[in-house]
């Protein structure tokens, strides 16, 4: 299986610490176009995640949806409710955990974040980074696979969103000034990509 | 960065308890939800009204908790909204049976977390929430395409003569029709001289030359519309007002116009910059009722202004008239 | 510099129109003269207050007119006390045949200027006029070998004072030793964390490195006592109430205490810092009756804070709860 | 006659604009120890005794007396009561205006400085400037000497006065700090003294 209660935790571990490595590039990335501090909201919010104990969890889809929750408890801003509900969207989508029903996941968590944030692609925001990596992992064919095409079209999307004039979210007041910026929130869902790929594979789960 | 602060991390737990110490005649403080709620919440027969934001826009939301105007502020981390748990928690204690309405900035954080809560306070609890989006800044231009313009500086004149209209004993539905009546009337511009520094992020949120100001600034430090070169304070005044009266007709009737510092600008250049708007203004054909000049809705300890321009009707400016009674805005009692 | 100004020497009278826009209910201004009344000064009986001092302190003490508070306030040019024509032209004109009280800060120019005045004043007009030199600030020591202490935070809570007890209709005897009452008991320390600019310098009147806070501060921009490493809030805030509290008992009776913004503070640092600074209070026996967070006798821009703490008895209490209403601070009306 | 009205009202000028061009040096050096408007207080006050016409005067006196209170209503701060009571008693001590006369209007405007402002030599004021000053003055034997030895005594108290710590005025409150930081009103004082010797002198007259 891709996704048990174990890589699960091992996952959102790995996550929690790469978002603490990587708040203070997150934060000034959010200061050029946004309010800076879209790195402590993410740093905060997986710090609490870090503190859940798997022990204390039945299965992969009641921690993963803890995690949602406690992310919305925690992080505030726009990141706190999109990451949250994809989590949340994702946990009830996980089933038996293994390539199909992880691409079923994250599928469900996009579109979570798509219903809550209304943003569309080209809009420069993470949704520009994670829709080309579910699909991404849709079409490839094994686990392993799958989830390095989608740690790879996380950060292509990520890039092609930098040159764009963002449409949602704080950038967007910004208009054409927020060109040639790269979006934090799409730099930190593939920070989420690249940190699954480390944790989630492995073709004998 | 130079703050008096002990740790960034800190900053808003630690004012709270400076918030509860000032001002525990009017307000009490749950510390572990970071709720300012009004002394005497919930009134029963009342429609309680509960506002929210990131903090470092003092005195707003926290200080126009009171009599006649807000029930509950939900105070988020610096410049970040706060969390559906904390507006759920609100919902719930100032609940007098009358409903609860929901004033919300036009920022799609404030947003999203203030639907989840509506959504769960409704589901768990039963409350009716009725909710208010404020979108006056007219420096967001294309606001079809964007997430749309920010609340600014009428939630302020929002927050007062909806709690009025609450106090005196209307219905959610008649306080949310004045709410709506409020926004649609209402528009504003700021623009800085100086960025200000998140205590997270410890460096200035944008740049600015010394001889450059910023115009279209929001209240978090995200860079404005345009820069520009320093000009003298007549000319900073026109440009405040012409995207405003270009917006909206705001002749023939009362207006109420605040001058609002953005935190680190003296008194004394507030009150000559709204000695100045005035003077356009009027010369437009305006009639100013009623004003405030000072530092309602901050961004940290940014140099600048914003103006606010409401227009009113016997009815918006009775209201404005009523008593108030919280730290930030007081008259009548 | 950057500052929303329009000429350097137009601020004082530029501001001024603001302040008669904003606040023509409760004041008018004699331009000419640059001196804030009273609406209905004089009022026949009540003994006149007036007070006066460079600008750049505001609200202080344009903002403190009205009711309750001072009949006339003579704005200097920055940072520079006023002219005795002021105080002589004020005098007779808030006299309403009881007298008149010059409330003066400490200064040398202040001093001399209100001096002259009164000098003036009696000899051409025979209007009564007692004085109470407010000196306050613990920062200066040797004061006997020196200017004296600087008159700061306590003429705040002095003109508030005092203003009720002549509102009450005490005769100018009576508000004298109200006056002396005060300024006898209140003590106030200050910080900077960023120096201020007088618009006809145009550039910062003192130096601090990034890291260097200035302890003492007098609130013209005046260099204070000593240069220091930055540190944290409750850091600070022990090294303000110390020297106040080894300067004068506080224990045993209740205490007004301010926690007061220079002017580019945001007010979520005041309330932090007041937390901090009432928790020392507390600690040392004091108990914190009445308390004020913001800004009310500020240097320009400067970023920074002061401390001031009032030990009070029954009748100060009561005068401080009086009704007050003033463009800078209101309650009970 | 070393004070006419004529003579007055062209020392008066000429300290005007020596005022003008070095307001800015007078306020950077009230910056350093006070509180930056040492120059703009000056200038304010001596544009407006600038602008009183001589022939609107019946003599010196009168226009001295007219040009004390024009500084007292216009500049404030403590060069205000102190310039102007310095003009007020030299324009009532300068009787028919010679040599003697002269020194008598000095020691009545140093005497009314004194006693409006409590200094004492070594407090690090205009006093110190002013004392040696008019002791000078009045020690030497021509009206030109004694106008050239006044101006020098004033620059030599002026520079004894900077290592000084300040005992009087806003730069007291600096205490140590406030010495190696020569006094603004010391330079005033000087230059006023050094246009005394440029305007008033001339043996003949
Ligand atoms: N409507 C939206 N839909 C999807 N993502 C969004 C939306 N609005 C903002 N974002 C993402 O959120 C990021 C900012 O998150 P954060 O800084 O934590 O919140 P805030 O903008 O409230 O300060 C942006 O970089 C962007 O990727
Ligand atoms: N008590 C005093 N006696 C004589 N001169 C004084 C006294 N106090 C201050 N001064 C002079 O006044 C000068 C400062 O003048 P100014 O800056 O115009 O006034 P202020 O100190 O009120 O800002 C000082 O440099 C000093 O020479
Ligand atoms: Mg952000
Ligand atoms: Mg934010
Ligand atoms: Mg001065
Ligand atoms: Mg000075």
């Amino acid at each position: 299986m891709a996704v048990t209660l174990e890589t699960a935790h091992a996952w959102l571990a790995d996550y929690a610490s790469v978002i603490h490595d990587n708040a203070d590039l997150l934060t000034d990335l959010d200061r050029q176009i946004g309010d800076a501090d879209h790195g402590s909201n993410m740093d905060r919010g997986m710090k609490a995640v870090a503190a859940l104990e798997a022990a204390d969890f039945d299965d992969a889809a009641a921690y993963l949806k803890k995690a949602g929750m406690t992310l919305v408890s925690t992080v505030g801003g726009a990141s706190g409710p999109l990451y949250g509900t994809f989590l949340l969207r994702f946990a009830g989508a996980v089933g038996d955990g293994g390539k199909d029903a992880l691409g079923a996941a994250l599928r469900a968590g996009l579109d979570g974040v798509l219903q809550r944030g209304k943003a569309e692609v080209g809009d420069k925001t993470m949704v520009d980074a994670l829709t080309p990596a579910v699909e991404a992992f849709e079409a490839a064919g094994s686990l392993d696979e799958a989830l390095a095409a989608a740690a790879s079209a996380a950060a292509s999307g990520r890039d092609a969103a930098t040159p764009l004039v963002a449409r949602k979210g704080r950038a967007s007041y910004l208009g054409e000034r927020s060109k040639d910026h790269q979006d934090p929130g799409a730099t930190s869902v593939t920070l989420l990509l690249e940190s699954a790929a480390r944790t989630l594979g492995g073709e004998s789960a | 960065m130079k703050k008096l602060i002990n740790d960034p991390g800190d900053v808003v737990a630690d004012a709270l308890r400076g918030v509860e110490a000032a001002h525990s005649d009017r307000v009490r403080v749950d510390h572990e939800n970071k709720i300012v709620y009004r002394k005497d919440a919930p009134r029963q027969g009342k429609v309680g009204l509960i506002s929210g934001g990131g903090s470092g826009h003092e005195p707003m939301h926290s200080g126009f908790v009171g009599l006649g105007m807000l029930d509950a502020a939900c105070c988020g981390e610096v410049f970040t909204s706060p969390v559906p748990d904390q507006m759920m928690a609100a919902t719930t204690a100032v609940d007098g049976g009358a409903g609860v309405l929901h004033i919300v900035k036009n920022y799609t954080g404030d947003v999203m977390n203030f639907e989840m809560a509506a959504e769960m306070a409704e589901a768990d609890s039963g409350v009716r929430v009725a909710s208010i989006v404020t979108d006056d800044d007219v420096a967001v231009q294309d606001s079809l395409y964007t997430a749309g313009r920010r609340g600014v500086g009428v939630t302020v004149l929002l927050e007062k003569i909806v709690g009025a209209a609450a106090e005196e004993g209307r219905d959610l539905d008649a306080v949310l029709e004045v709410a709506k009546k409020v926004n649609g009337n209402g528009r504003s511009m700021g623009m800085a001289l100086t960025s200000c520094t998140v205590p997270a992020a410890g460096k200035p949120t944008f740049e600015l030359a010394d001889d450059e100001i910023e115009m279209g600034i929001g209240i978090h430090g995200e860079p404005g519309r345009q820069k520009k070169p320093l000009a003298p304070a007549r000319e900073i005044a026109q440009e405040l007002v012409d995207p405003i009266l270009a917006d909206h007709d705001f002749t023939g009737a009362p207006a109420i116009v605040m001058l609002n510092g953005m935190g680190g600008t003296p008194l004394i250049e507030l009150y000559l910059m709204f000695g100045e708007v005035v003077k356009i203004l009027e010369a437009q054909g305006l009639s100013v009722a009623r004003s405030l000049v000072g530092n309602y809705i901050t961004s940290l300890e940014m140099a600048g202004c914003s103006l606010t321009v409401l227009r009113t009707d016997d009815d918006l400016l009775k209201l404005w008239d009523a008593p108030v009674n919280t730290p930030g805005l007081r008259w009548g009692c």
